[in-house]
Order: C-alpha cells, then structure tokens, then sequence
C-alpha cells in the first residue's frame, strides 16, 4: 500500500473556511437564540446547547457529504446544522410545529434528516455508538466509499455501547469515526470523576486501531484530525477513536444551576479559549477569511436565524390526526 | 401529625428515613449526589438528582452511602443486585424509565429472578427508583410509562404513587421489602402537594385505595391518572352519577379484591392509564375483573389510554395523546348510552 | 407445490430466499454462519445457529452477508436498526428472546420509535428473529415467551408462527416489509413436520387463521398453544362441544374482527398462552373481546395461562407450568358448569 | 504504603496442594460424569462442561473463604466446586430434583449457594461483571476485607457489561479481581475473530488498573497471579483483570458437534497440556504430593461423585406446589 499523502489544516481553501465559519456561526447563534427563548417559555421540553463545541460538529462534518451518516446524542443541534439539516426545519421542529423536521413529533432531541446522512439526535446516551456501526456496515456490503461518524460525550464513553461498537468496527474493519466531545462532564458528573482512564483515546490502543486527542476548542486541530480519519476510513483502513477537548458553554440542559462548574474554567472558555474567537483568529492570521467577510457572515446568519423564528413561531402546530400517524409505513 | 409536603420532598424524607433506620440502606445512580468530586463544589452545591429530588441526602449520609455511578445503567444496576444479595438494602435510581433498554437483563433475569432460580436461598431487596409519565413535552424516549413490562414480570413488585403521602409510605415499605421492587415517580407530579404523616410509616402493597366512593360507575386509575379520574367523577356527579375511584397503588401485587367488589357495586369499571394501550395494566384489570366479576358487569369495560403509539413532542398532540376528563366521560357515555349527556 | 417440511427448514428457506430476493437482505447475529474465522473449518462445517437453523446460509451467501457477531447483542442490534435506516434489509438473530435485557433500548427506542419520532422521513425495514417458549427445560432465563413486551410497545410488529407453513410465509412477510418485526420462533417446534408451499410467498400480518371451526366455543391459542388448543378441541368434541380454534398469527396488527366474530358465535372464549399472565398477550385478547363482544358473552372469558413464576427447571415442574389440554377444558367446565364433564 | 511480599507459588503447601489436587479432580470427575448421563438422556436441558479449565476455578478459589463472592457464567459447576458448594447438591440439581441446592427449580445453569459466597451460575452472558461490583461494594460499605471475583468467557469480554463493570471498578477501587477464561471460543466463534484485542488483559491499561495474562492451564501460575491480585484488592488496592489462556475439554454445550475445533489443539489439550497431569507433575516434582496422596485422592473423589449420582437418582422430584413457590419472600 502506497503511503498516502496526510491532510493538513494548512491545505484549508478560503472557501472552505468560509463555509466553517458560517456553519460555526449558524450552531452559535442559532444555540444562544434557542436559549433566549427558552427562558422566556416560549420552547417546550428538554434542550441541551451545544454552543462552545462548534468546532468539533464543524470540523468533522466539513470532510463529509450527503451520503455519508453520522449519529448523534441529546445535545444535536450542532450536528444536525454542520450536516447539512435546513435551519428554519430545525427551528420548527424545536418550537413543536408542523413545518419541523420531524413534522413537530420529535423536538430537539429527535431532529433527523436521513437524507442529508443525519440519522437523527438521540435521548439515550451511547444509543448513537452501535447506530454509527450499522451506518458503516451498509457501506461495507453495498461497497460503497461512504463513512459513518458517531458523535458521543465522555459520558457516553462509559457505557457498554462504546465498547460493544468499537470493538465491531475494529475487527469489521469499518468506516467508522467516533468522534467523543469530550467536555469534561456528563450532566453534574466530571470526566474524571466518572471514568478511569485518563484519555478516551488510550482505549484505542487495545483495540488495535487509531486513537487521538486534539484540543477540540481548536477547529484547524479538529479538522486535520478528522480529514486523516475520514480519509483512513474511506480506504478500508478501519475505524479511529477521535477524543476532543472541548467545554459546553451553557448547562447541561436548559435550567441548570451549574453549580458544578468552575468559574475561572467558564471565563476561559467564554474568552480567549471561545472556538469561533480562535478560529476568526485563525482564518484572519492565515488570510483565508478578511474581517469584512467575516462581518458579513455574522449578519447573514443573524438573518437566517431571525428567519428561522419567524418560520417557526409563525408555522402552525400539527394537526390533531398526527397523533396517530407516523407509528408505522403500514399496520 | 400530617405536614403540607411535596411528592418530591416525600421521596426524599422517605430515602433519609430508611437511611437512618438502616445504615445497610445505600443510594446509587447517576447524579444522585450530583456533582461528584468536584474541588471547588461542597456537597450542599450538588444536584442531587435531574430534578433535585434527592438534594441533601448527600450531605447527610456522605459519598459513602450516596454514590454517583457513571452512566452504565447495566453496571450499576448489576452491582445494585448483587448488593441485594450480599446484604445491603440499595434504592437504585434508573434516571427515567425508558432508559430500562439499558439495564432490563439486570431487573428482569437477575433481580426478579435470583429468590426462585436459587430455590428461596437468595434474597434482593433492591428498590428501583425509576421516572416515568407524558405531559413535560419530553418526547418519545423521555415520557413513557412503562410499568407495564415490570408487571409482567414475575419476581417484581411495582408501585405506582399517586400522591405524596403514599409516595412516602409505599416507598418506605418497598425500601424495607425483601423482593425486588420498582417504584415509579410520575415526573408532572414532583411539585404536587399533600398533607404527609410525620416520619416513619409504611404503607403495605397491595391494598388499594379508594379515594371517593360511588355506586354508577367504577373507575381505577394508574399512577397520576388517579386524578383524571377525580376530575370525570367531579364532572359525572353534576350529571348525577357518582363514580367510585380506585387507586390501586400496586400494580404488582393488585388488589383484586376491592376493584371487583366496587363493580360488584356498580357494575361499571373504566380503567384510566397513561400507558400504551395492548398487553398493558389497563388490559390486565379489564381481563380480570372480566373473568371474575362478569356476572354483575352492566356494559364493557372501557379503557382510557393512550393511543397505539410512541408519545409525540408537540404540546399540542401530547395533550391530545394523554388521557382526559373528558375522554373519561365519553367512554361512560358509551356504556349508559350517548342520551344521558346530550339531555344533560 | 408443497413439500413436507420442518419448521426449523422453512425458516432456512425463508431466508435463503429472501436473500436471493434482494441483495440488501443480510443475516446477522451471534454464530448465524457459526465458527467463524477457523482456518481449518471451511464454510460448510460452520453451526448456522446454536440450534443449526440457518446452517448452509453462509455457504450460499458467503461472509459479507451472513455475518457473524461478537457477543454484543447492544451493538449488533444497533447496528441492524441504523443498516435498514440506511438501506439494508437485515434479518437480525436475537438467540434467545431472553437476551432482549442486553438490546431493548435498540428495539424499543430506536427501530419502533424512529418512523414516529422523525416525522415518518426514516424507515426500518429491520427483522428480528428470536427463540422462546418453555419446555426444553432450559430454565427461568432461556424458557420465557416475551412477546407481550413487544407488543406493548407501538412501532414493532410481533409475529408468531404455529408452524412451518406460517413460518416461511411469515417471515418472508417480515423480511419485505418496511417497519420492524420481531419473529419468534418456538425452540420446541423447530423439529415440527407440515406441508409447506414450494418457493417465494408471503402471508400478510393482521391475519388470524381459523383452523378448526366449531359453534360452542372460540379457543385463540398463542404461537405454539394453538396445538394445545387443537388437542383440547378434539377431546371436547368427544364430549360433545364444538369448538372453533384461531391462531392470530400476529399479535401486532392483531386480527380483532376474526376473533370477535367467532365470540359472536360460540358466546364463550378461552385464551391459551404460556407466557406470564399479567399485562399479557391473553389479557390484551381478553380485553379487547370483554369490551367489543360484551354482549354475546354467555361466560367469561378465561385464560390459560402459565402462573406468574419464573419458569422451574425441573421437567415434572415444568410441565405442571405449561398449558395443557387439561387446564383448558377445567376452565371451559367453569364456563359451562362442571356436572356436563362429570356426568362425560 | 509499605512493600508488600508477592506471593509465590513456591509458598504452597502440601496441605493447600491437596485441596487444590482434590478440587480439581472433583471438577474433572463431576464433568465427565454429567457428560455421560447426559449422553444416556437422564439430565435434561443445556449443560455446558468446566472440564480443562480446572487450574482457573481451582487456582483462583484457593485464595478465597465462604465471606468472599463469586459470580460465575454458564459454564458454572467448576466455579461452584471451586467454592465449596456441595457436591451431591449440585448432582440433584443438574438431575432437577428437589434435593438440589437449588430445590431443582434452577438447573445447571443457575446452581447457587449464596451461604458460600458463589452468587450463581448464570445463563446470561456477561450478566456476571457487573454483579460482581455488587459484592464489591457491599465489601467496601460494610468496610470487611472480603473481595469479588467474577469469572467471565473470552466472548463475555466483548459484551458492553465487562467495559461498565471494569470501569466501576477502577474508580471506586473495589476489590474485585477479574478473571477472564480465555478458552479461545464463545460458542462456535474464536477469540480471534470476536475481538480486536489480541490479549484482554491489555484493556487494563487504559482503566490504568493492573493487567496480566497467565497460562490457564497451568495451577502453578494461576494460583500465584490470583493469590496476588487477592492479596491487592485486600489491602485496598483496586481490581485486576487476570486473563487465563485456557481450554474447554468438551463442547460449548453437551451435543455440540465441534466442528470448528482443530484436532491437534484439541489432543494436545487432552494429553500433555491437560491442567490436571500438569499439576500432578508439578505436585510431585515439587514433593507437595506423593503418587500415593494422588491415587488416595482420586479414588476419595470417584466416591463422592459415585455418592452423588446415587444421590441424585435416588432423589425425589420436586413437589407440585413448588411451582410456584419462591417467587418472592412475600406477596
Ligand atoms: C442511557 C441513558 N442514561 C442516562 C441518560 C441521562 N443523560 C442525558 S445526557 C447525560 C449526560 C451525558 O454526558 P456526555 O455523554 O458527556 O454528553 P454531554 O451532555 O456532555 O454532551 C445523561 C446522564 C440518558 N439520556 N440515557
Ligand atoms: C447475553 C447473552 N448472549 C448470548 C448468549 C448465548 N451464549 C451462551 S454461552 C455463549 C458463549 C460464551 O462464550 P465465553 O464467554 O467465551 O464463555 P465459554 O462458553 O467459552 O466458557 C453464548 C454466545 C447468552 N447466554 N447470553
Ligand atoms: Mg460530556
Ligand atoms: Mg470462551
């Protein structure tokens, strides 16, 4: 096998940063708006944010198409839009109405699109893990080049299902990326706390394959990362356990005191450790985007954000025959 | 001496209770202290709970006896079991019901199993602390009622509080109960309020109770549909009928007993549950008092249930979805004939 | 054309051609080829099941089809949910029902829930097969029939064939259709013998069979029941009562009107199943018949069922467990007053 | 912390040499018996034989008292000699009579004596991992020094409960030891095949608790590697994953056709590789047993299985109520 060449941020197009940006800046704002909202009541249910881990959905699914899937968990916001999912259906599906993704029946911890290779948000922790195996699966016996990513926390990591996955994608040798958003806790409980390694990546050892931790605050550390696993993964190469660094800047869920979290630790990712700050940074310092761009982009996501609440407050809720519908294709 | 006291602080003063009673008595489950091992936070910062019901315990009983356990539902529940077996007395907490997927071997081939598989030479006094019920708009995989799979199961007590008082005795009797058990906290009933006796009490299983008598129309209630099932009655009665209601607080034991004698009654039973309608515990009351008080049934059993399928997010279907007042009194309608409430 | 065949050979068949059907179908589970990766061991020498059902499969299909899984029923169950989501047809083999506690959240939150929970835009076209029922004595956790679990629980279809016709026709129903299915197979019936249809057919769920006919009672006999239900049938015919025995094939779609309209004619209805008796396929039935056939009942319903244990290992103790002939017509003699049988 | 004096096979002494000898030709004896009345038709369901793989029972239990736990897995009856359960009980048992330890409502699969620390055989794969964290924190509530073992196949290592329960085990540091028999097969499927590890002792590393593989057929071996891990969960030290490369004598279950096992492996495994000639050897060579003490012992032990199948046969079945009996302590 001839030795294949290794994907470096430094290869990053303008265009690519550009579309990064955006899709970092779409999680951001779309995230802080549902949170506004949120607090005034206007959003039913159970929401967790994803803001403050943009570059770990964004520097991943940049290396992906439609056709390729990922999985997802409860906090899938940020998963759905750097995959591709269309804003204003997401906003729906989010406020209950029938313009939703889902046609209002899922919420926020449901959003699927599985034509754009978005097999859905998840409200049960390391459900995503086996679900990204059978992704990979169909690749392997349709023969086709796509990958399948599973996006999983740290405290995910300590469930059977990671196990149970990793170990199958490795000896299937699958296109298989598990990419964990390691944040340091799962819900009040730290990583330390509640897991005995160190590195979730370490486990990949034992299992024969690639394992990495990156600073996942870092969208160029991700990106590099994540282009080399995709590109192993498209060659048959198998599967790589891809642990990022990361920090949830709002609650666990929506109404979370935080007592747990440190205050100084918070501050440092609010700023100068924020994603979308260092990655302005970034794009600035290697000229791939130039202040004006960035500034228009701010305000066109401001624009599609605004307009994905309006869609949204504006749509009406299902009717009441969707009760009952959907239960099967046929019964 | 009765104090005016939340479901959820009636779980609580429950679990301190039997852990001063007991020192075998431990609690383990995700987040259960809440915020474990985190320098700068004292016990008293910590969550106790998704939903703070379990705030403070920590404190008091130490990370000894109150023990977060990383999410690995099967770990922590298995080692539940087993603590059963060796000796101490766990109230394990499953965070939601629906996260059973999970952990089903360990309650259901392990725990309910162990006494009868060892031939009466083991015992597991574990209680399963677990959340369930629709009406938080927490979509499919966070509203589910099912209380039904655990009732199926032989070897499983199940126990579905209604209200805070027998919130606090009947868990406190499963607590100190040498069979496993499952006790289900309705998540739209944490905040209700009630008047719960002071300390140590205990309320037996498998004796219902009847929470207004009647003589038209029986109706028994599942968990939080008790109160549906008041509120028809308090509508019927204006129509002129009065509704006997059942609380059976145990699914598992049932208390045949009073169910039938009350439609021996009135030789009417409705069966209110929130759950999914085939092989569930409405269809289970309705097979059994059909069979044993068939001969004073004056019309069908009728069941008030959730339709055939997974509980939607949009408030306004998952209130369609659940059962009301009014599907109540129509489905009475239906047994006495539609004329009754059109002239009403 | 139909051949004499084996229950457990027309599974076999039905696979083999449903997978030259469609080259997206694909078996899957633990040992399925059996003896994986053994480099002396060709192909043809592999298990195909720890009860040899699906053996040659690998054979014909070769590894990339018929794939053998490490002991993870979690992760390969998972991976056959998000396989059909994304294009595949898999047929995936849970060994023994009694392992669903490793794998429920993947049937029960994921492949039920997933058409509902986005809005109708995903599809799982998933089969499960799976073993049950007692009378091997395999013990309390390799004997129990859960159908009723899954019945419960909106999304699934549940399927369970008396025989090898139904079998083949069934599953091969199973495997085309687009929503999850959860075939079970009775280990007990596997060396049954019955004519079966020669090449690719399919039976539609939702349809009940009435094998026998008769006027004086209806008997629905659950999955391998119905031959305990046939066997009572012919001693009561001896003693002068006629009765008409339904198999449903499918408890979810469930077949009410065939039911119902037997109950309509015969007045009476037994239920024989031998799994649990709470919240149970026997109570659902018996519900569903208490409320819509009330008023052609002339006695009330009864069910046959297994006691709510654990099942017993000890062969004299296990067959006391089971349904038998006798059970249904000492509960047919309560229907009908017990001096008919003693003056017989 | 003071250094602590590793224990040595060289410690063992005669008498503890004959309880091991006497144990596993218990083992041994009681294997072959259940595989020829099963073959005869008198035992009835699924029995799955310990024969080959004595030195692991034998070698682990020999550290153990009845305050200690075990759990155990499909393949039991070695596990429950090893731990002193009684043997014409365990015969009744297997027989389904009301005789047996379990009143003949559990079967081969469920044999328990919870009075002597052995929590079950068990039919569900993997089941036993995390029950035993159970025993292990009963252990540290109550602040004994009594430590947990669980036994577990080569194929339960794959299942998602050996990644819970290690983990748990880790951090909370409970005094469990591991002990993996590693026969090479879960059923019909090789190791090799099923995991990605090459050795499952490897994962130790990344729970960053103590790992190690020992040859399983070897007493000597085993005996020391458990006696230390005993001796480290005693003193607080935190579990130990000690894998045994071993080999089962007969089938997967009684009526296995074994067609995926290589002869030489399997002669080999029967004839100089067998656990109980090389421990015979090694008793001798080491002048802890005489061939005297050796033919007194096999003879002392063909009498109790002799005395147990006349136990059994002799044995009432259970009575009729039993059906129902035992469902609970109280209803
Ligand atoms: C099986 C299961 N167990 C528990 C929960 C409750 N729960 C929801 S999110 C969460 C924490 C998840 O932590 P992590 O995987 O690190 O993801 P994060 O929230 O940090 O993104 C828990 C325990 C659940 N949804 N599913
Ligand atoms: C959860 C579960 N899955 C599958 C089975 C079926 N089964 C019984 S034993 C066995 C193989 C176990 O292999 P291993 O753990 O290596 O133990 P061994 O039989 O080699 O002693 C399997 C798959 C089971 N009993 N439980
Ligand atoms: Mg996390
Ligand atoms: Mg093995």
């Amino acid at each position: 096998m001839q030795a294949e060449k290794k994907a470096s941020a430094k290869d990053m197009t303008a265009l690519k940063a550009s579309w990064i940006y955006q899709k970092m800046q779409e999680i951001r704002q779309f995230e802080n708006a549902v949170h506004e909202i949120f607090e005034k009541g206007e959003i039913p249910g159970f929401v967790h944010l994803y803001a403050g881990e943009e570059a770990v959905a964004v520097g991943v699914c940049a290396h992906l198409t439609d056709k390729d899937s990922i999985t997802s968990t409860h906090r899938g916001h940020g998963h759905c839009i750097a995959k591709g999912c269309d804003i204003d259906g997401m906003m729906a599906e989010i406020f209950g109405r029938s313009t939703g993704l889902c046609k209002g029946k899922g919420g926020s911890m449901h959003i699927a699109d599985v034509s754009k290779g978005m097999l859905g948000a998840n409200g049960i922790v390391g459900a995503g893990l086996p679900l990204a195996i059978g992704a990979g699966l169909t690749a392997k016996v349709k023969k086709t080049d796509d990958v399948a990513v599973c996006f999983f926390g740290d405290g995910a990591s300590n469930h059977g299902t990671f196990h149970e996955a990793v170990n199958m994608a490795a000896i299937w040798k699958l296109p298989v990326l598990f990419v964990c958003e390691n944040n340091g806790f799962g819900e009040a409980s730290t990583f330390d706390y509640a897991a005995a390694t160190d590195r979730i990546s370490e486990y990949a050892k034992a299992y024969k394959i690639v394992g990495e931790t990156v600073d996942g605050r870092d969208l160029p550390s991700v990106y590099e990362a994540a282009g080399n696993a995709v590109a192993r993964a498209r060659r048959g190469e198998g599967p790589t356990i891809l642990e990022c660094l990361t920090y949830r800047d709002y609650g666990h869920f929506e109404g979370d005191t935080q007592t747990y979290k440190d205050k100084d630790v918070q501050d440092r990712a609010l700023n100068e450790d924020d994603a979308i700050l260092r990655f302005q940074n970034y794009a600035k310092s290697n000229r791939l985007l130039g202040e004006d761009e960035i500034k228009t982009i701010d305000a066109l996501v401001k624009a599609e954000i605004d307009h994905a609440i309006k869609f949204a407050e504006e749509s009406p809720f299902p009717d009441a025959s969707q009760v009952t519908t959907d239960v099967y294709v046929s019964y | 001496m009765t104090i005016k006291m939340s479901y959820s602080d009636a779980i609580n003063d429950a679990i301190r209770l039997a852990m001063r009673k007991d020192e075998n008595v431990i609690l383990i489950g995700e987040d259960v202290a809440g915020g474990a091992e985190v320098d700068h936070l004292q016990d008293q910062g910590a969550w106790g709970g998704v939903f703070g019901v379990t705030k403070g315990i920590v404190e008091e009983f130490g990370r000894g006896r109150v023990i977060d356990t990383p999410i690995a539902e099967a770990g922590y529940m298995g080692a539940a079991v087993s603590a059963a077996a060796t000796g101490l007395r766990p109230i394990s907490e499953l965070m939601f019901n629906d996260f059973i997927g999970s952990c089903l071997d360990e309650v259901m081939n392990q725990a309910a199993k162990f006494h009868y598989m060892f031939g009466g030479k083991a015992k597991v006094p574990l209680t399963i602390r677990t959340i369930d019920g629709a009406g938080f708009n927490a979509a499919a995989q966070h509203s589910q009622s099912l209380y039904a799979l655990f009732t199926h199961i032989p070897g499983l007590k199940v126990v579905v509080p209604s209200n805070p008082s027998d919130m606090k005795g009947l868990l406190l009797n499963a607590v100190f109960d040498d069979d496993p058990v499952i006790v289900f906290e309705d998540k739209t009933l944490y905040g209700m309020k009630g008047e719960v006796e002071e300390g140590f009490y205990t309320i037996p299983f498998g004796k219902a109770e009847i929470k207004r008598a009647g003589s038209d129309l029986t109706i028994v209630g599942i968990g939080k549909q008790v109160l549906t099932a008041l509120k028809a009655a308090d509508q019927l009665a204006k129509k002129g009928f009065e509704t006997e209601v059942i609380d059976p607080r145990t699914l598992s034991p049932l208390d045949e007993e009073t169910i039938i004698n009350s439609v021996k009654k009135t030789g009417r039973l409705i069966i209110v549950d929130e759950a999914y309608p085939r092989c569930s515990a409405a269809t289970d009351i309705a097979a059994i008092v059909g069979d044993k008080a068939f001969d004073y049934l004056d019309a069908p059993i009728k069941r008030v249930t959730a339709p055939h399928s997974p509980v939607p997010f949009s408030p306004p279907l998952e209130k369609l979805y659940m059962p009301s007042p009014e599907k109540i009194i129509n489905a009475f309608s239906l047994m006495v004939g539609d004329k009754v409430f059109t002239t009403a």
